[in-house]
């Protein structure tokens, strides 16, 4: 491992940071979302950096890991947006007339 | 035959509880006391073997000694007696529970005077005190629940130091019986401090001095049948636990014995006097008792000090006792018979109160006599002395009790007054018949003669004197010296409860809860926290983590 | 036939367990068929105990293991010793249960109420057969649990608070107890109740842990037991309606604490042990303190339940303080009076509880002159009065000779100040109790009614006359002193 | 065949799951009634099989790590899978009550509710630290659908905030598996170990990352936040689960890689943060359970408070705390199941949980109230029961090894608990007509009933059989005895 700073790891260390620091600042459910997004990107490159320290060239274990957490980032996200437009709906219809759905 | 004696407190105990219920009516008491007095009566004419029964209390020992068997010959006639008098206190609204009352008095008393070990004397000695409460109190009034509860301050006081005295006595000598009392005392740490609590404690009941003050307001208080069973018998229980539980002549208790010796004779004479300035029959007969118990403590005391044999003191111990028993019981019953205007029935009265006074020719002249003839010579003439004390305070009784021409004329019981008249015959006859040859054949000598009449002439001419010089008379409070103390005691009863509610009060009880509201609610003031701070909180746990891993290493 | 033989205990639990469980089942609409249940499981009970009884007293030891975990197990045993509480709880909880239907006749609940009563009963008598401390503490804490409903029963916010005050207090004496069970364990691996205890090659290299240890679990029992300054639950407790009372004061609750503190310093500890550590004066002057002030507090009350339950609270005591003298007479003393309190304290509450529920009496002023109209109930709480005075030749009295004549022989005669002390005190607020009764007239209109209905009055005159028996035939091998001094000779 | 039960036990519910969406409402309730006997079978028969011969591994379709899949059932896993096989038949047959009719949303409940009992076997049966992420999530999304279940309202913003937090756990979570691979160049809780005890300060790094995300999931304090507005809203069944098993999972899990990965690690002082945690859950979930309102709060809280016990294992770390911190999750999750679903029949009942108006619940609810006293027992840690037994050895272990302070933190935890619990029982025993009502509801039927008793019983009966269940368990792994 080299003693420069890698600028992938750097990338990857900024994205957790202002990740984290998202998730835990805002109190938009959407904008939380985002922030948890961006921290598992920070995950997903530092899984990408692992592969790519392995002895004997870059691992292809991680890159698997990585896909697979995508598949799950994505529907959970989607979930998660599934579920703030219905608390936002919610929201509104609860300032307009109460709501019989 | 043995067996029997069981019965004697058995059968009024079991006859107690029928009439609590109402099962017994007055007569059925009535019958009930009558037939116990008669089982009594032939015990004590053909005596018992003693009889031990392991299986009930903690090992009882039941017999008839020669004292028992006197004495339960005097209970039987006075309780008798009583009995009959009380027919009318039976039927009564409250007949029910003062029957209850009566006849588990009876029980306990007929156990005092058959029970031959500690536990099953103690157990009788202190049922006769608490059942005999519920006579002292059973009019109700004002001045009888003050002479109840005085009575029952002094009892519960006199029944710690027997209790003292018995663990004491038990705990090295076992539960010892009358008979084993002497080796008993030979292996005591303390014998002395043992004897001086069960004399203590006896002591209450007998009414010697310091301790009598409950007597004057408690016999007084009671009906009249009951007055004559208390002052006549019940006091005896305290005799009897002497006899029993204080060895003769063992050479520790010298002090102990002098002590009551000297008691009994300043009570004797005190208790007259002051009883010549009370103003109510009964009250003179309660210091009658007083006087004449102090007089009967002299010769117990000269039997633990050692000065004496027992041989010949307990014979005449029993010989006065029975002799008090049944003038006092005779002259407590006349209260009933005096009420209306009945000259005759008053002359009779004259009869026990000459034979206390110890006149010549009647039982008391033979009682007295005995008595004297067991002391030194000093104390014979002291004895002789009291006789002065005794005719005065009963020329008191007699001034007080004698019927008035204007008074209510009252109903007779035809039966009740020849109860009366048996117990008064058998007064002047069955001392004469239980005391020794020796005894009687001393009441005649003419020196005794002299010392019985001269305190009679000398008590007659002191009383005219004084009945003229002190005028009006003297009034001297019933209970001497307990209204003071009952007055220091209520006092400082009620700066201790102030003193003990303040001291409650600084150390509050327990806690009805172990929180305290105000730590509860700070507590319950808590927050959820919110995710800024949560997010720090894990975020600082994940880098101290590594840390503490390195620090660990 | 003989593993069923030897498995008894576990046979006397199940028979107030399954009465329990059959008693919930009925439910409320089945009146009939509970009762039928719950005096079968009595009676049965006392059968089953009665055959125990004669199997401990030739000299057998049941014994039922259920191994929990594999160094520890849920042990039942039935030695003398605990005869003498099993008996007296299977005794008792008859004549409670008789005594309850007919107090509860007309209540809400009652199957709740019967239900728990018998679960309070399996606790009692789980702690009874209990055969190391940890069984022990498993029963004990049931006891806790099952008792609470049967405080909180009249479900009025009295009750509420009384119950949260005696769970406050017995959990958290619980807890301390399970520390120091488990310190226990800890220490020495075992916790069984062996005579004599099984601590003293302990007592040179861990003398303070040893100490430290006593205390706690004293203190763990002292609250059930009533030890001041952990009694604060006991007299509010007594709001609960009066079989419970009975039960609470008399057999099940308290008793099992004083029956604790029997077990851990005989059979756990052992005298030679407690003694040389110190810890046996400690606890003689905890339960004089108590004896004291239980008696002081109990003068002040003017509720008829919260007397006795003060003077509870202060006779229960002797039971310690006879251990804690130590001798073996005083040991006979404390011992003998766990029965004989509880036959005295339950006439009390039963009588307290045929006044309430006859004439609507609950203050002590409101009694005056109830011996005119109730004289059996009357007589019965004068002889249940006079016993805790300890007059002859009630229970009372046998348990007042022995502890006397113990500590005399132990050489402590302080004891018998306190012996004395209490004797006054206790006479200074029952007697004048007594004489109202018997002696005042009566405030009330006389409205025809007079003695407690039949129901109530068996069991009053049952426990009443019990508790004379048991003083004047002290000296049968039978009576509880014979089988105490059975217990003793054993131990000693 | 034996081999294969653990691949049964997992696709069973799997495929009911999936099969029951694609179904729709139709073959309800019998189908998925029918997959969770199969399943519970399939589970009992797996338990039953290491009970008898230890562990069993099997690596899926023959491919071996690190590509292949490997399944493996020791003793630790084997318990897990009884208690959530038990409290898995418990909550199906009684969600036969609020669920049993043909219905879309009943639809919904089954289809879930199988994927998430396939997906907690999964988890347990995970050997390695990557498939136990894709469970952990697969756990997740299965189970914040549930509690949508409720219905509309208050429940969205308790599921937004769950999702986020177990979103946030796992890639947590991932990020230290991430490291570990990176240090290890294996995912296998068997291999990584030599490699993390080497690793320095990445090798704390990658524990920080783990144990973080497990806890956030496991929602020890301060991270519990997600955990009472989700459990205390969920429909009965789901609650029961979720407080039973789910968080149970992640717990678990912490158990797993602190004996296996993460032995090698010198943890002392990191135990005594874990105990430290597990204190103040115990100390704030209790008080925040006794200041609740509404009951099913408390119980929710009451969770959050009993999850600290299992905490108490890491430092006291022999063999009976790890009997105990175990025997502790097993007990508390039939009891709390229990809670949750006796509960249930409350709100059925009355249309409302707020605490003060429960007055006089027993005559009506007498079984649920019975179930809730029962249940209690073993939450106050009370013998008999099973939490008591838990008490028990944890207390031993903490007076055995001399750190008394966790013996003192234990026995204030049981009074805590009971001041709670007491607040709640003390209104069923409150003089009252009977409790306010905002929707009278049927008695609850025997089917919802009993399941909520059984498993109160079930509660009182776990201190009795503590020690088959610890043989099963097999003992604290790498201990000498």
């Amino acid at each position: 491992m080299s003693s420069i700073p890698d600028p992938f790891g750097l990338a990857a260390a900024a994205l957790l940071a202002v990740g984290f620091y998202g998730f835990v600042t805002h109190r938009h459910p959407l904008r939380r979302l985002l922030a948890i997004n961006i921290f598992g990107n920070g995950v997903f490159m530092t899984l990408i950096l692992v592969a790519r320290w392995m002895p004997g060239g870059p691992d292809p274990i991680p890159h698997a890991m990585v896909l697979t957490g995508i598949v799950i980032a994505v529907s959970a996200t989607a979930f998660g947006l599934a579920l703030v437009r219905r608390s936002m709906t919610q929201e509104d219809g609860d300032r307009r007339e109460p709501d019989d759905d | 035959m043995n067996l029997l004696l069981i019965l004697l407190p058995v059968l009024p105990a079991v006859m107690a509880l029928g009439a609590l219920s109402g099962l017994l009516g007055p007569r059925g008491t009535t019958c009930a006391v009558l037939v116990t007095s008669a089982l009594a009566l032939v015990l004590a004419g053909v005596g018992a073997d003693g009889l031990h029964l392991d299986w009930l209390l903690l090992g009882t020992s039941l017999g008839l000694d020669a004292t028992g068997r006197a004495l339960l010959a005097v209970a039987a006639l006075v309780w008798g007696a009583a009995a009959i008098s009380s027919r009318p206190l039976f039927a009564g609204e409250a007949g029910p529970r003062y029957s209850m009352c009566f006849l588990l008095t009876l029980a306990a008393n007929l156990g005092v005077l058959i029970a031959q070990d500690v536990a099953a004397f103690y157990v009788s000695f202190a049922v006769m005190t608490y059942a005999a409460y519920g006579l002292v109190v059973h009019d109700g009034t004002d001045e009888a629940v003050r002479a109840g509860r005085i009575y029952l301050v002094l009892s519960v006081a006199g029944e710690c130091l027997l209790l003292s005295g018995m663990f004491l006595l038990a705990a090295e000598a076992g539960n010892a019986t009358a008979a084993e009392m002497g080796a008993a005392y030979a292996v005591l740490t303390h014998p002395e401090l043992v004897a001086g609590l069960l004399l203590a404690g006896f002591a209450v009941k007998m009414g010697i001095l310091p301790l009598h003050v409950w007597l004057p307001l408690a016999h007084p208080a009671a009906p009249v049948p009951a007055s004559a069973v208390l002052s006549g018998l019940i006091v005896k229980g305290g005799l009897l636990g002497w006899l029993r539980f204080l060895p003769d002549g063992e050479p520790a208790l010298v002090l102990p014995g002098d002590v009551l010796a000297m008691l009994g004779l300043a009570g004797a004479v005190l208790a007259a006097l002051i009883g010549c300035f009370q103003h109510r029959a009964k009250t003179v007969l309660a210091y009658s008792t007083v006087s004449q118990m102090g007089l009967l403590a002299l010769p117990v005391g000269l039997l633990v000090a050692g000065r004496g044999e027992a041989a010949l003191l307990i014979p005449v111990i029993a010989l006065f006792a029975v002799h008090h028993a049944l003038a006092k019981g005779a002259l407590f019953l006349a209260m009933d018979h005096l009420k209306g205007y009945r000259p005759l029935l008053a002359a009779v009265t004259v009869l026990p109160v000459l034979a206390l006074v110890g006149a010549p020719f009647t039982s008391g002249l033979v009682a007295k006599g005995a008595l004297k003839s067991v002391m030194p010579d000093a104390l014979a003439t002291l004895v002789t002395l009291s006789s002065v004390t005794t005719t005065l305070l009963l020329l008191r009784f007699l001034v007080l009790a004698w019927p008035r021409r204007d008074s209510q004329t009252v109903e007779l019981r035809r039966v009740a007054v020849a109860a009366w008249l048996l117990l008064i015959a058998a007064g002047l006859v069955l001392p004469w018949a239980m005391a020794d040859a020796v005894h009687r054949d001393y009441a005649f000598q003419p020196g005794v003669l002299r010392d019985a009449v001269w305190p009679l002439l000398a008590g007659m001419i002191v009383a005219a004197v004084a009945a003229r010089a002190i005028r009006p008379w003297w009034r001297f409070p019933e209970g001497d010296v307990v209204a003071p103390v009952e007055r220091l005691l209520i006092r400082v009863h009620g700066a201790l409860a102030h003193v003990l509610e303040d001291v409650l009060r600084a150390v509050p009880g327990p806690p009805q809860r172990l929180l305290s509201r105000s730590i509860l609610s700070r507590l319950l003031g808590l927050r959820e926290p919110g995710i800024p701070w949560v997010g720090l909180q894990l975020l600082a746990l994940i880098l101290l983590l590594p840390v503490l891993y390195l620090l660990a290493a | 036939m003989s593993a069923l033989y030897e498995a008894m205990p576990l046979w006397v639990l199940m028979t107030s367990l399954v009465t329990a469980v059959l008693v919930f089942i009925a439910g409320e609409p089945w009146q009939r068929l509970r009762v039928v249940f719950n005096v079968t499981g009595a009676v049965l009970k006392l059968v089953l105990v009665g055959i125990m009884l004669r199997g401990v007293h030739h000299g057998h030891e049941f014994a039922v293991h259920l191994p929990l975990l594999p160094d520890l197990a849920i042990v039942l045993r039935a030695d003398a010793l605990t005869m003498l509480f099993a008996t007296l709880s299977a005794v008792l909880w008859l004549v409670t249960t008789i005594y309850a239907l007919a107090y509860l006749e007309h209540a809400p609940n009652r199957a709740r109420f019967f239900g728990f009563f018998s679960l309070c009963v399996t606790a009692t008598m789980g702690i009874a057969t209990a055969g190391n401390l940890f069984t022990f503490f498993i029963f004990y804490e049931m006891l806790t649990l099952a008792t609470w409903p049967l405080v909180v029963h009249r479900g009025v916010s009295r009750s509420m608070t009384a119950g949260r005050a005696y769970l406050q207090y017995t959990l958290a004496g619980g807890a301390v107890f399970l520390l120091g069970v488990v310190l226990i364990y800890a220490l020495s691996g075992s916790g069984d109740f062996v005579a004599g205890g099984h601590l003293r090659h302990l007592a040179d290299d861990h003398s303070g842990m040893l100490i430290l240890i006593f205390v706690l679990l004293v203190a763990g029992l002292g609250v059930k037991a009533a030890l001041v300054p952990l009694h604060g639950w006991l007299p509010t407790a007594m709001v609960a309606p009066a079989p419970v009372s009975a039960l609470l004061h008399a057999v099940a609750v308290v008793k099992a604490g004083a029956f604790g503190i029997v077990r851990v310093v005989y059979d756990v500890y052992g005298v030679d042990l407690v003694q040389s550590l110190g810890l046996g004066d400690m606890l003689a002057v905890a339960a004089s303190i108590t004896i004291i002030y239980g008696s002081v507090r109990a003068i002040q009350q003017t509720d008829l339940k919260r007397r006795l339950a003060f003077s509870t609270v202060s006779q229960v005591s002797y039971i310690t303080l006879g251990i804690a003298v130590g001798s073996p007479l005083a040991t006979i003393g404390g011992l003998v009076h766990l029965v004989h309190q509880g036959l005295m304290k339950i006439t009390l509450f039963f009588c307290a509880g045929g006044y309430a529920e006859t004439h609507g009496i609950h203050a002590i002023r409101e009694l005056d002159g109830i011996g005119r109209r109730m004289p059996w109930t009357t007589a019965m709480f004068t002889l249940g009065a006079f016993g805790m005075i300890g007059v002859p030749p009630l229970a009372g009295f046998i348990t007042k000779w022995h502890l006397g004549l113990g500590a005399v022989s132990a050489g402590q005669y302080w004891v018998i100040l306190v012996l004395l002390a209490s004797t006054v005190l206790n006479a200074v607020y029952f007697l004048p109790l007594l004489h109202r009764v018997w002696f005042r007239a009566s405030r009330q209109e006389d409205n025809g009614v007079g003695e407690a209905p039949p129901g109530l009055l068996g069991p009053i005159l049952f426990t009443g006359v019990a508790s004379v028996a048991a003083g004047l035939f002290a000296a049968f091998a039978w009576s509880p002193l014979g089988w105490v001094e059975l217990i003793v000779e054993r131990e000693y | 065949m034996t081999e294969h039960l653990p691949v049964l036990a997992v696709f069973l519910p799997l495929l009911g799951g999936v099969l029951q969406f694609l179904l729709g409402s139709r073959g309800l309730p019998v189908w998925p009634l029918a997959v969770a006997a199969l399943t519970v079978g399939c589970v009992l028969l797996l338990v039953g099989a290491v009970g008898s011969n230890g562990s069993i591994e099997h690596a899926i379709g023959g491919w071996d790590p690190p590509l292949g899949i490997r399944l493996r059932a020791d003793g630790l896993a084997a318990v897990m899978l009884l208690l959530t096989a038990v409290v898995g038949a418990a909550v199906s047959v009684y969600a036969l009550g609020p669920h049993g009719k043909a219905s879309p949303q009943a639809t919904h409940f089954w289809a879930l509710w199988l994927l998430l009992w396939g997906s907690l076997n999964a988890l347990f049966l995970s050997a390695d630290l990557f498939n136990i992420y894709v469970t952990l999530e697969l756990v997740t999304l299965s189970a914040i659908p549930l509690v949508l279940l409720a219905g509309p309202g208050k429940t969205v913003a308790a599921a937004l905030r769950y999702l986020q937090f177990a979103l946030f756990g796992s890639l947590l979570y991932l990020l230290g598996v991430a490291i570990t691979y990176g240090l290890a160049g294996s995912l296998d809780l068997a291999l990584v170990g030599p490699a993390l005890a080497d690793g320095g300060l990445a090798a704390g790094l990658a524990a920080g990352c783990l144990i973080g995300g497990v806890l956030v999931k496991a929602a020890i304090v301060p991270c519990h936040v997600w955990l009472p507005p989700a459990h205390g809203n969920a429909p009965a069944a789901v609650s029961a689960v979720l407080s039973a098993l789910v968080v149970k999972a992640a717990v678990y899990l912490l158990l797993r890689f602190w004996t296996e990965p993460l032995a090698g690690l010198s943890g002392t002082l990191v135990a005594q943060l874990l105990g430290a945690l597990g204190a103040a859950a115990i100390f704030y979930g209790s008080i925040q359970a006794f200041r609740q309102e509404r009951l099913k709060l408390v119980v929710a809280y009451s969770t959050v408070a009993q999850l600290g016990y299992m905490l108490l294992f890491f430092p006291l770390a022999v063999s009976q705390a790890w009997d105990g911190a175990v025997y502790h999750g097993l007990a508390h999750g039939v009891a709390k199941a229990s809670l949750f679903l006796a509960t249930g029949n409350v709100i059925a009942y009355v249309g409302h949980d707020r605490l003060r108006e429960l007055r006089g619940l027993d005559r009506p609810l007498a079984l649920s109230v019975f179930a809730f006293g029962l249940a209690s027992v073993s939450i106050m840690g009370l013998p008999p029961s099973g939490g008591f037994v838990a008490k028990w050895l944890l207390l031993s272990a903490a007076v055995e090894t001399g750190q008394w302070w966790w013996a003192v933190v234990l026995i204030i935890g049981g009074l805590l608990a009971a001041a709670y619990i007491i607040r709640v029982l003390r209104y069923a025993f409150l003089q009252a007509p009977g409790p306010a009502v905002d929707v009278q509801g049927p008695v609850p039927s025997a089917v919802m009933a009993w399941p909520a008793t059984l498993l109160g019983l079930l509660a009182i009966l776990m201190g009795f059989t503590a020690a088959p269940t610890l043989a099963l368990l097999g003992g604290l792994p790498g201990a000498t005895s």
